[in-house]
């Protein structure tokens, strides 16, 4: 804690995340990283994308893909991605109560979707597609999975600061925290929108 | 913590919990210089092997592992983090900040660096070095048995994240960070082309990360990409590799081409000739780095106009290079040249990286490449823009900015000598490696059958390789005869940037007042156009200071640990590591932590000298 | 900012009426935004879901919706249509410039078909 | 030191003037494709010194006219740049680079097309009498550490020495059945890669008779460095002669002379067969050794002396760390001289 100073109430500015230079360091730092993970996502769509046709006599994209699933996580994320914006808007308004609930309801959400996810998995693991059947189930696994990881941090990150500050109220300090955690959360179903469409849909369709 | 706590650490404590980026830069170049040693003597022993035909002084297996880690430690563990060491202590001073943007993940960032260096060459005593080559071409790697591999793959992810960590840090840092009126044009040209760098990590990293990973799984977790029975595609690997791998020499590279502008300047009295078009071409250089990966794939078989679009895009690269090349000839043309040890080098520079430089855009011809690619020609070109352009820009750096970090002179007479010395070694090394390449000789072989007029250059070779060792040895010797010079090192040659207006040691809060940059070149402004102050931006004041932490270490220890139980299998181990590193980074992010104040007495104290 | 200012003290008062305003209209952008993404979202749903739309249009159609759809996040959700977004901007778009290049290779040049 | 630079040049000229050891050198071509890529090689080289002798020239003036001299204190003018300059140095390298870069595409596009390819054929653009005579096309298949050369046409198979006909087109289809390798005969063409799972086609031809070193140059494992071959140059008469007689049937070709090769025979029906082949019968786990007695160099790179071969087979990784072969220790002393009897006796073209 601050050496020997009294904790006076502040006033409120209109971009709480950013009125700090911490704040300010960990907004464009966040959407640096965020820069990269473009990259690496990339990687991983190229893969999939270079492998899809190698299904090596296992189940491929037409054999498994219930896209009416998919369709319904897709439709659980974004409509995350829109709670996460209440809640940013809510912090704004130096509402902090609003905050926290927009934010539990965007975990929620995410959890559905992994519960989705995991079934997902666990059915096509079912039909035959193993990790190692075909280098298509390899990349297939490592590109959604990997995103699925995303989602787990992000659940557990956001999970994390609604516990450590559920009673300190909205501070300079945690503004830039779920700032930054719902940037990730954006970025998280922008991603997913690339493989609803290039791994789902161009999976049944093309 | 507080100001007097913070001042009453124990020394090791210090170091290990430090978030100073000054310390961090310093423990970046003592690890660099450790790894570099090791690198040098892998390829000594190397050349060694080579000196004479089926000599059977090192065994094939063992000659590969040795070539792996010489290619592989020379570029992650000891160039880069070298550079990284230059550019953390660097950065912040001239830039007029206090710190960098997160000194926490700068920390972080380095023991992550430090653990996967560590990991990668534990290999050595656990039953044997990766083989694969340092760019680990599938499927060789995918299916190379023993643990080598494993150690590779897990020795440089751990090791990568912390690049990349550091690479964002350098980013915010320049951004947000410098000091009023330190505009974007007006940033020494060693942090620009640092910062260019660091976006060329930010892109890069992440494809080498993702080939990594797929390795990763490949080999330990029963994934397929690259077998073809299932499926896969080698190919897919090399793509990645190099995506990362292009980039990778420009992020070598970008700070040495930083260093000499910084270097030549400083020793012709000159202003930098065509700053703008310096950094312009910086850019430039980075931008059309991603777009040339391919050229070390023409014999991969990806069709003529592949070939064709990445041949022509790789010989664009001469022309950025080649402004730059001619701005520093002009910065020297009408000034008043001091061959100083740092500038015999930044000299030695030019001819060396122009000759590495036209060999480059040789192999670019693809069709050419066809009988370049993968002979000793490739090796005699890249150690030519490697050595010639990175190594020889540390040593610069290492000269120039001694006297700064270490508050001592280095000696100028012994330094000199190992200049001449590793300049003779290195081109007696590596000129004759254009002929062996194309009379015949493929790079990556153990040994060579006599008879075929290979004989006389590989010899020659090696003796210029032993030079290059003698003088190592040498620098190591001025390092620790120097101790005494220690006067006249806060402004030795008279610089031109803001570091040189810093005390030396420098306080750890860098600058008592911010300093206000009315010009490029801001010292050397004030100087000749002010009164040899410079202003300052603020009263004196309290100094916020980050407080240190064990938490980086720790959390890289975790990854460290759990790498081992990927590697050997044993998960509850990897459990374990991940539980370390998870608890790392959940106390980091749970205890908030908002550092101390230095007050202002004691800034003031410092500033008039005495304690 | 007073350098001794508690970052952990909480932050309290209500907004100005400005951020007020503007806090308002965002919602509004949003929603629509929203209700956009949703709309996009089953387009590219149904044009494959549904057989009756030819492959040769649906795919790249639901390529462009995907495009759309991230700058909608991306700029609304994200908001990177705000002023003081230069960095982030540049950055992003590199970032999406070396995805993009990273994909089209790994899909043309990996051996299978000489270009 | 200056005098090593001045070295620079000359020895580049000594590069052009060509140097290293015959049929192995890629300085030194030996058909239209290696000729081609080094007259790229040497535009290239041209430009360069060209860049160099620039590059240098202003370099030592500055260095000797601007050098700090005993005494002398004065502080240089402090230029900011030059307009003109800049232009100048951006416009020539561009200038030189087109140089290279057209010439580079155009040799590209020229090695990629086989000419005669399937599709040709196919096509009908070659009538097959055309297509027989014009070209042979051979499957190149790397193993670690050997090659095998396999002519579809000719239903012949050979290991470690490919057979061509001299003045005609051969068209390579590089294959690998594990790791990548890479084809190279520096003195007939640069190389291309041996790739799991994928196909590189690539044309040569040579003119002269004679005997080109290939290497594999792509790093495979411990023995990469011998995993060398040979590439044999014959006229077109000899070479239907050497193909044909490669395919026959074993029984008929290849009669044992002494009874001790008779014995010899036996062991390596026992013991070598399912590895390596001679004529149509064995396996391709291991070299054909259909024509082993005519062989430059065994295993790729040692003298084919009987104590070599005695050598190798009592302990082949010995030599190629490694490799498939297992070590013949339990055979007695009789069998394999007798075995060598009768791999001496293996050959297609005296016959
Ligand atoms: C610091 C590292 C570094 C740098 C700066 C460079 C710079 C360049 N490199 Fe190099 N390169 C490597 C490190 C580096 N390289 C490594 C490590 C490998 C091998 C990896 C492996 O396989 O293990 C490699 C391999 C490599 C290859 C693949 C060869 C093969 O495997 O077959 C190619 C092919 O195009 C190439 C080209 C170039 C070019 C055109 C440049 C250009 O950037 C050079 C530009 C500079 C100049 C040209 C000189 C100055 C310019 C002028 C004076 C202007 C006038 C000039 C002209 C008109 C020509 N490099
Ligand atoms: C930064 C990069 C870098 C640097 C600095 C070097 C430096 C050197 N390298 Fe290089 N090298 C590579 C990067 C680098 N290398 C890469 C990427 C490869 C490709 C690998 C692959 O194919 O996968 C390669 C490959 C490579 C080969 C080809 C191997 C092969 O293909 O078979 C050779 C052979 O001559 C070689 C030699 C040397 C030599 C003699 C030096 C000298 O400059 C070294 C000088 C060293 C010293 C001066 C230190 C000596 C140390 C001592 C004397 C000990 C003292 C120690 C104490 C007192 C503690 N290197
Ligand atoms: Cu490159």
């Amino acid at each position: 804690m601050a050496d020997n100073h009294t904790i006076e109430p502040q006033v409120l500015p209109p971009n709480p995340e950013k009125a700090t230079l911490e704040g300010r360091n960990k907004y464009l730092g966040f959407w640096f990283f965020l820069g990269g993970e473009t990259v690496l996502f990339g990687s991983l769509f190229g893969t999939y994308l270079g492998l899809r046709g190698g299904t090596a006599d296992g189940p491929g994209p037409s054999d498994l893909f219930h896209v009416d699933l998919v369709f319904i996580m897709t439709m659980l994320l974004l409509t995350s991605s829109l709670t996460s914006v209440f809640a940013i808007i809510n912090m704004k308004r130096g509402n902090y109560k609003g905050l926290l609930l927009w934010m539990t309801a965007t975990v929620v959400l995410g959890l559905a979707f992994l519960g989705f996810e995991i079934y997902e998995f666990y059915e096509y693991n079912h039909q035959g597609l193993g990790f190692g059947v075909s280098a298509f189930a390899s990349a297939f696994y490592t590109l959604v999975g990997t995103h699925g990881a995303h989602v787990t941090f992000g659940v557990s990150w956001i999970t994390v600061l609604l516990i450590r500050y559920r009673k300190s109220g909205l501070t300079l300090t945690n503004a830039p925290k779920f700032y930054t955690a719902v940037l990730y959360w954006h970025f998280i179903d922008v991603v997913w929108v690339f493989i609803f469409t290039v791994v789902y849909l161009l999976g049944i369709g093309g | 913590m507080s100001y007097e706590k913070a001042q009453s650490k124990n020394v090791i404590w210090d170091w290990l919990t430090t978030v100073d980026h000054k310390k961090i830069g310093i423990l970046y170049l003592a690890a660099g210089a450790f790894f570099f040693a090791v690198g040098g003597l892998e390829a000594i022993l190397m050349r060694i092997q080579l000196m004479f035909p089926e000599s059977s002084f090192i065994q094939a297996q063992t000659f590969n592992e040795l070539l792996t880690m010489h290619g592989t430690t020379m570029v992650f563990l000891a160039a880069m983090p070298l550079l990284f060491g230059f550019m953390n202590y660097m950065i912040p001073l001239q830039i007029g900040a206090r710190d960098v943007a997160f000194p926490f993940l700068n920390a972080l960032g380095f023991w992550l660096f430090l653990f996967g260096g560590i990991l990668l060459n534990v290999s050595w005593f656990a039953g044997g070095a990766p083989d694969a080559g340092w760019t680990a071409y599938a499927p060789l790697s995918s299916e190379s048995p023993g643990h080598g591999l494993d150690f590779y793959v897990l020795g440089l992810q751990v090791s990568g994240i912390g690049t990349l960590i550091g690479g964002i840090n350098f980013l915010v840092t320049v951004i947000n960070m410098r000091a009023p009126g330190m505009s974007m044009m007006r940033m020494p040209l060693f942090t620009w082309s640092s910062f260019v760098a660091s976006m060329l990590i930010l892109f890069a990293f992440p494809a080498l990360t993702i080939g990594l990973l797929l390795l990763m799984l490949e080999r330990l977790f029963g994934a397929t990409y690259f077998g073809v029975d299932l499926g896969g595609n080698v190919i897919i690997w090399q793509h990645l590799f190099w995506i990362f791998g292009h980039p990778e020499v420009y992020i070598l590279i970008l700070p040495a081409f930083g260093i000499f502008s910084e270097v030549l300047p400083t020793f012709a009295k000159k202003r930098l000739f065509g700053y703008s078009a310096m950094v312009f071409a910086t850019l430039i250089i980075g931008f059309l780095g991603f777009m040339v990966w391919a050229h070390h794939m023409f014999t991969v078989g990806i069709g003529p106009v592949a070939n064709a679009i990445f041949a022509v895009a790789t010989m664009a690269i001469a022309v950025p290079t080649g402004i730059k090349i001619f701005n520093w000839l002009l910065t020297l043309w009408g000034g008043r040249i001091q061959f100083t040890t740092a500038n015999l080098f930044a000299l030695g520079f030019i001819p060396t990286f122009v000759m590495g430089g036209v060999t480059g855009v040789m192999l670019a011809a693809s069709a050419a490449d066809y009988q370049f690619h993968d002979t000793y020609f490739v090796v005699a070109h890249f150690h030519y823009v490697i050595i010639g352009g990175t190594v020889f820009g540390l040593f610069a750096g290492v000269f120039y900015w001694w006297p700064k970090i270490f508050g001592y002179r280095l000696n100028e007479t012994l330094g000199k000598v190992f200049f001449w010395l590793f300049l003779t070694g290195f081109h007696l090394t590596f000129f004759v490696q254009h002929f062996l390449g194309l009379m015949g000789m493929q790079r990556r072989v153990a040994s060579y059958l006599p008879g075929q007029g290979l004989d006389q250059l590989n010899f020659i070779s090696t003796i210029g390789a032993f030079l290059m060792g003698v003088a190592f040895i040498i620098l190591l010797v001025t390092i620790f005869t120097s101790m005494k010079n220690t006067t006249n090192v806060s402004d030795p040659w008279d610089g031109r940037t803001l570091e040189w207006t810093t005390t030396t040691p420098v306080p750890e809060y860098n600058f008592a007042q911010t300093p206000l940059v009315r010009e490029l070149d801001a010292f050397w402004y004030e100087k000749y156009e002010g009164d040899g102050k410079m202003k300052a931006a603020e009263p004196i004041g309290d100094i916020h200071m980050p407080n240190g932490s064990i938490l980086p270490l720790i959390i890289a220890f975790g990854l460290f640990v759990a790498s081992f139980g990927l590697i050997y299998a044993v998960y509850p181990l990897a459990i374990v590591g991940l539980i370390i590193s998870f608890i790392g980074m959940f106390l980091r992010s749970v205890k908030e932590d908002h550092g101390y104040h230095i007050p202002a007495e004691a800034v003031k104290r410092d500033k008039d000298g005495g304690k | 900012m007073d350098p001794h200012a508690d970052p952990s003290a909480p932050l309290q008062g209500e907004p100005s009426n400005q951020t007020k305003r503007k806090l308002k209209r965002e919602m509004r952008t949003q929603l629509v935004s929203f209700v956009l993404m949703i709309f996009i979202t089953s387009m590219a749903f149904f044009s494959i879901a549904s057989d009756v739309i030819p492959n040769g249009f649906a795919i790249p159609f639901i390529l462009i919706l995907a495009g759309l759809q991230v700058v909608l996040q991306l700029y609304f959700f994200m908001h990177m249509n705000e002023k003081g977004t230069g960095w982030v901007n540049a950055m992003i778009w590199s970032g999406l410039f070396v995805a993009a290049l990273t994909v089209a290779s790994l899909m043309l040049l990996i051996g299978v078909v000489k270009y | 030191m200056k005098f090593i630079w001045r070295l620079i040049p000359v020895s580049f000229i000594l590069l052009i003037t060509g140097c290293g050891v015959e049929n192995l050198s890629a300085l030194d071509p030996k058909g239209p494709v290696a000729e081609m890529q080094y007259s790229l090689i040497q535009l290239s080289l041209y430009i360069m010194i060209a860049v160099l002798v620039v590059v240098f020239a202003i370099y030592i003036f500055v260095l000797f006219k601007f050098r700090d001299k005993p005494g002398d204190t004065h502080i240089p003018k402090q230029v900011h740049g030059n307009r003109t300059l800049e232009i100048i140095w951006t416009t020539i390298p561009i200038i030189l680079l087109l140089m290279l870069a057209v010439p580079n595409v155009m040799d590209t596009f020229t090695l990629a097309d086989v000419g005669v390819g399937e599709e040709a054929e196919e096509s009908g653009e070659a009538d097959a009498e055309d297509a027989e005579r014009d070209h042979v096309r051979i499957e190149v298949t790397a193993n670690q550490f050997w090659w095998e050369f396999n002519y579809p046409d000719y239903d012949a198979t050979a290991g470690q020495e490919m057979y061509i006909p001299t003045d005609t087109r051969i068209i390579v289809e590089l294959q690998s059945s594990d790791v990548i390798h890479s084809f190279w005969v520096p003195a007939l063409a640069g190389k291309q890669d041996n790739i799991p799972g994928v196909q590189n086609d690539m044309w040569f031809e040579a003119p002269e008779e004679g005997v080109y070193q290939g290497k594999c140059t792509e790093l495979c494992g411990p023995s990469h460095w011998l995993m060398d071959f040979r590439v044999i140059a014959v006229d077109p008469e000899t070479f239907d002669t050497w193909a044909t007689n490669m395919s026959e049937p074993a029984e008929e070709l290849l009669e044992p002379e002494s009874e001790v090769a008779v014995d010899g025979r036996a062991v390596f029906e026992e013991s070598c067969i399912t590895c390596h082949a001679v004529g149509q019968d064995g396996g391709n786990i291991g070299p054909n050794l259909t024509n082993y007695s005519e062989r430059e160099v065994l295993a790729g790179f040692l003298d084919p002396t009987d104590e070599n071969l005695e050598a190798w087979i009592r302990n082949p990784q010995e030599y190629k760390p490694g490799n498939e072969m297992p070590s013949f220790d339990s055979l007695t002393d009789d069998e394999v001289t007798a075995l060598i009897e009768y791999m001496n006796t293996l050959k297609v073209l005296e016959n």
